[in-house]
C-alpha cells in the first residue's frame, strides 16, 4: 500500500515556544511536515530535540504558537481525546521508558491492548515485532535484565506494533552497534515506505547521511538551518 | 469485563510486595475496627442484660378492687416504652423484704399487719432504655389513677444509664474515628503503591491508553484488595475472639460473649471494599491529574 | 551526627510527600491506640471508682467487750488487701436500715428491740479488687475470733468484678492488639517509602556509600517520623477528647472523663519514635541485604 | 604526577564465567588490565560489555573463575570492605543511574560524602567537576528535567568527583553530540595522563579508532579477539 510522498502537510508548526520557567527550550518554530515524509531532527545536546517531540504527543504543551496534526490543533483537543491522538504516534523514546516491572512482551501488548485489540491479533502482533528487532528469545525477560541495546529494541518494536501513521524516534540507535542499528534503521525505512510519516532526532550526522533526508537543525532551542541531505551512496 | 479482572490480576501478581502490604495494611485496619466493634456490641450486649433489670415500682392506692388493679395494669401496658408488667401483690412484696432481709428478718415475724401495698413492677422496651424517657414514663406512671407513689432504683438506674450513655457517644465517635483513620492509612498505602507505579502509568497514557484502560484494573485492584485484606482481617479478629473466649470461658463462663452479628460482619466486609475502592479513587484523581 | 540529621532533614523535604503519607500514618495509628487507652483509661477509672463501694460486712458476736473489738479492727486493718476499716453499731445499723426501707420503715416502729449486731465494714486495697483475692479475703475475715458472719454483695459484687476482669483482659488483649497492628502498618508504610526509594539506595551503596551512611539518615527520618507522627497523634486525641468532654458536660457531666495521664502520653510518644524506628530497620534489613 | 603505564597488572581475571539462570552472559574470560592503561571493551549489542564492568565493581558477582583488582580477590572480600573497593572506582553508567530527587550538585556531592570529606571541599569540588563537563548553570536542577546528553554529562562529573583509581565507562558518549563526546573523552584521556587506569565500553568502532589503545572485543560473551589499534591521526 505503497502512498507516495504527497507534498500535502500532517503537521504543522506556527511560532511555537517553549519555556521551562525562565529557560527557553525551544523558540519561535514554524515548519512543516508532509505527509509520508522522513525528516531528521539534529542539533548538539540540550538543542531541543526531545522537546519537540514532546510536543507532537502533547508530552508538553506549547507555551506559544500553534501545532497541527492531522487537522487537529493540538491547543484545542478536549482531555480525553488525548489518547486518540497518542494512537496516531510510535514513540521510541530516548530512555526507553519501558515499564521495569512487565515482561518485555507484556510491554508490546499494552500498547495492542489501549487500542482494544483482539486478543489473539496481540499475541502474533508482539511474536511478530519482537522476531523483527531480534529480540524473539527475549520476550520472557523483565527490561532491567535486558542490555542497553536491547531495551532499546524492545523500545522500537513497542514503537511500531500498532502500526502508527507517524513514528517519532528520539536517538534510536544511541544504544547500538552499527549493524544492529542499520537493522533498526532499515526498519524505519520500511515503515515509510508502507506510508508512514517518520520523524528521527538524532545528533548523529553519519547516521543522517547514511539514510538521507531532509533536516531541522535546532541550535539553542532556535532553528539553525533546513537542509535536504541526499543518500549516501551504499 | 473479565478482561479487566484479568489484567488486575496478572497485575498484582507482577507487583505482588506492593500487593501484599495493601493487602496486610488493610487486614489490621479491619482487625482494629473489627476488634473495637467486637469489643462495643459485647461490652452493650452486657449492659443491655442489666438494663432489664431496671424497673419501675408502681405501689398503688390501698383500697382498689381487683377490677381496678387489672385496668390499671392494661392501662400500663398499653403506654409507650413499656415492655412488661407483672403485678406483685403485698402478700408477695412481703416474702421479698423478709428474703431479702437475711439477718434482720426476725423483726418482721413481730409484725400484726402486712404494711406493705401491692405493687406494678414495670419493665421497659429496648428501644426506651435510656434516661430522658425512662424518667418521663415515670413521671406519667405517677400520675395514673389508682397509682400512689412510684419508684425507681434511682441510683443504680443513673449509673446504668449513664454508661449506656456513655458507651453510645464513645462507641459512635470511637467507631467512626476508627473506620475514618483506618479508611485514610489504607488510602494512603494504596498511594504510595500508585507512587511508586506512577511511571508505569504515565508510560500507559503515553501508549494512547484511555483513563478507563488505565484506571479499570487499579480499581479492580483496590476492591480486590479490600475485599481480600477485609477477609483476612475478620479471620484474624475471629481467631483473637476464639482466644478470647476461650479464656472467659476458662474464668468460669460468667459472661456471655458472642461474636459480631452477621450483618455487622457483612458491613465491615463490604466497608473494606468501599475503603480499597476510595483509596484507589482519590489516589488516582491525584496522579492521574497532570 | 549534626550531618546525619542535617542530611535526614534535607532527604525529608526531597520526599516530602513519601514523608507527609508516612507522617499521617503514624499519626492515624497513634490516634487509634490513643483513643482505645482513652477509653480504657477512663472506664476503668469509672468501674474502680464504684468497686470502692464494694466491701465486706464482717458481723460481730453479740457480746464482745469495745476492747475486744477493738482489737479485732486491728487485727483485720492488718490483713493483706485490707483497704480500710469502719466500725458499724448496731445502732447505726438500725438507722441505715431504716432510711433504706422507705414505704416499708414503718414496721421497724414497732420493734421493742434492737436485733441487728455490730458490725465492720471492710473496702478492699485497689490492686486487691478481682474476684479470687476479694473471696480469699472474705473467707479469712469470716475465720477470725468474734466474726459471727461475713456478707458482701454476692450480686452485685460478682458483677462488678466480672466486668473488671473482662475489662482487664480484652484491655490488655485489644491494647497488644492494636500496638502491634500500628507498629506493622507503620512499618509497612515505610518499608513502602523506602521500595519506592531502592534505587537511590542502590546508587547510594554502588558509590561506595558505607552501610552506615546509607543507613543513618533513614533511621533519623524513621524517628523523625514517629515523633512528628506521635506528636500530631496526640493533639488529633487531644481535639476529639476535649470535644467529647464537652458533649458529655452538656449531657450534665455525670462522669468524671479524664484526659490520659502524663507518663502514658510519654509512653505512646516514645512508643511512637520507637516504631518509626522500627519500621526503619526492618525495611532496611530487608532491601539492603542484597 | 603522570604516572607511567607501569605494566604492573591492577586487574586481572582468571577464567570468569557469568551466568542469569541458563543464560551464559561471559564465559571463560582471562585477561590483565595494566595500571594506568586506556582500554577499550567492545562488541556489539548483547555482548557482554556491560556485565563485564559490573563483575569488577561488584554488582553482580562471577560464577565461576576470579577477579583480581589491587591485590584484593573479589570473591573472598568481606561485605563491609566492599564500600572501599567501590571508591577506587569512578564509574559512568549505561543508563546514567542518577537520583531522580536529587538535584544535580546533590548526585554529584554524596559521591564526596560517602567518602567523608569535609564539606567546603565537597562544594568546591562539585562545582569544578561541573564546569569542567559544562553542566555548572544546571547544578540545581533535577535530572529527569535534563535532555539526555545533559544526564549523561552529570554522570560523567560524578564518576571523576571521587579522582578514581579506576575510571569504568559504560558507553559514556552514546547520547552526546560528536563535539561534546570528543570533550568528555579529552577527560577520560586526561585523568588517564594524571595516573587513571581507564576502561571504556563502547561498540562504537569510530570512537575507539579516534582515541587508540587496547581494544578487547567480546561477541556473545566469549573473548574474540585482543588487538591494539593505533590513535587515528587528527
Ligand atoms: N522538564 C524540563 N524542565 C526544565 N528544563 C527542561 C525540561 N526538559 C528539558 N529541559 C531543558 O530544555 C533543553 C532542551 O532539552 P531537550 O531534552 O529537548 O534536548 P535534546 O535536544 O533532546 O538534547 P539531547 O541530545 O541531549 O537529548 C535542555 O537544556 C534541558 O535542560
Ligand atoms: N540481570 C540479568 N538477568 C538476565 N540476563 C541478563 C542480566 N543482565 C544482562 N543479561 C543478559 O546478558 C547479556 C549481556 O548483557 P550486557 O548488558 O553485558 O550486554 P552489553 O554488551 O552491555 O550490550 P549493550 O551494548 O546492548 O549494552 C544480554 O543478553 C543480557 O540480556
Ligand atoms: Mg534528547
Ligand atoms: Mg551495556
Amino acid at each position: 500500500m505503497a502512498i507516495e510522498d504527497s507534498g500535502e502537510p500532517i503537521i504543522r508548526l506556527f511560532h511555537v515556544h517553549k519555556r521551562y520557567g525562565a529557560k527557553k527550550a525551544l523558540s519561535d518554530l514554524s515548519f512543516e511536515i508532509s505527509r509520508n515524509e522522513f525528516l531528521f531532527v539534529s542539533g548538539p545536546s540540550g538543542a531541543g530535540k526531545t522537546t519537540l517531540l514532546k510536543l507532537l504527543y502533547l508530552g508538553a504543551t506549547v507555551s506559544e504558537g500553534q501545532i497541527i496534526i492531522d487537522g487537529l490543533n493540538l491547543s484545542r483537543i478536549p482531555r480525553r481525546r488525548i489518547p486518540f491522538l497518542r494512537r496516531k504516534f510510535g514513540i521510541i523514546f530516548q530512555d526507553y521508558k519501558l515499564i521495569p516491572q512487565r515482561s518485555v512482551q507484556d510491554n508490546i501488548a499494552i500498547v495492542l491492548e489501549a487500542r482494544g485489540a483482539p486478543r489473539k491479533t496481540i499475541r502474533k502482533k508482539v511474536r511478530s515485532v519482537l522476531r523483527t528487532v531480534g529480540m524473539e528469545d527475549k520476550r520472557r525477560a523483565l527490561p532491567p535484565s535486558l542490555s542497553g541495546g536491547e531495551q532499546q529494541r524492545v523500545a522500537v518494536a513497542r514503537a511500531i506494533a500498532g502500526d502508527p501513521q507517524i513514528i517519532l524516534a528520539d536517538e534510536p540507535t544511541g544504544s547500538l552497534d552499527a549493524e544492529a542499528a542499520e537493522v533498526i534503521f532499515e526498519l524505519l525505512r520500511e515503515y515509510h515506505r508502507r506510508g508512514a510519516t517518520v520523524l528521527v532526532a538524532t545528533h548523529d550526522a553519519a547516521l543522517i547521511r547514511r539514510t538521507g533526508g531532509r533536516v531541522i537543525l535546532l541550535e539553542g532551542g532556535e532553528l539553525d538551518v533546513v537542509t535536504t541531505i541526499p543518500r549516501l551512496p551504499a | 469485563m473479565i478482561r479487566m479482572v484479568n489484567r488486575a490480576l496478572k497485575d498484582m501478581w507482577a507487583n505482588r510486595f506492593l500487593n501484599a502490604i495493601t493487602v496486610v495494611t488493610v487486614a489490621l485496619s479491619i482487625l482494629i475496627v473489627g476488634a473495637f466493634a467486637l469489643f462495643f456490641v459485647n461490652a452493650s450486649g452486657l449492659l443491655s442484660l442489666w438494663t432489664k433489670e431496671i424497673r419501675i415500682m408502681a405501689y398503688l392506692e390501698p383500697d382498689m378492687t381487683p377490677e381496678a388493679i387489672r385496668s390499671l395494669g392494661k392501662r400500663m401496658e398499653g403506654m409507650p416504652g413499656v415492655g412488661d408488667v407483672r403485678f406483685v401483690s403485698r402478700e408477695r412484696a412481703l416474702e421479698q423484704l423478709r428474703e431479702g432481709m437475711d439477718e434482720a428478718s426476725a423483726l418482721l415475724d413481730s409484725l400484726e399487719e402486712n404494711p406493705l401495698p401491692n405493687a406494678y413492677e414495670i419493665h421497659m422496651a429496648e428501644a426506651f432504655r435510656n434516661r430522658e424517657k425512662f424518667e418521663l414514663l415515670a413521671t406519667r406512671i405517677a400520675g395514673l389513677e389508682g397509682v400512689s407513689e412510684v419508684e425507681y432504683g434511682q441510683e443504680w438506674l443513673n449509673r446504668f444509664i449513664r454508661i449506656i450513655d456513655l458507651f453510645r457517644l464513645v462507641g459512635i465517635a470511637m467507631g467512626a474515628l476508627f473506620f475514618l483513620a483506618a479508611a485514610f492509612i489504607v488510602a494512603n498505602t494504596i498511594r504510595l503503591v500508585l507512587y511508586s507505579r506512577r511511571d508505569e502509568i504515565e508510560i500507559m497514557r503515553l501508549m494512547g491508553g484511555a483513563e478507563a484502560f488505565i484506571r479499570g484494573p487499579f480499581y479492580m485492584q483496590g476492591l480486590l484488595q479490600g475485599a481480600l485484606g477485609g477477609a483476612a482481617g475478620m479471620t484474624m479478629l475471629f481467631g483473637g475472639f476464639r482466644f478470647v473466649a476461650d479464656k472467659v470461658a476458662e474464668g468460669g463462663g460468667f459472661l456471655p460473649v458472642r461474636f459480631l452479628p452477621d450483618e455487622m460482619i457483612l458491613g465491615i466486609f463490604i466497608g473494606s471494599m468501599v475503603v480499597g475502592w476510595m483509596g484507589s479513587y482519590v489516589s488516582l484523581r491525584q496522579f492521574l491529574k497532570a
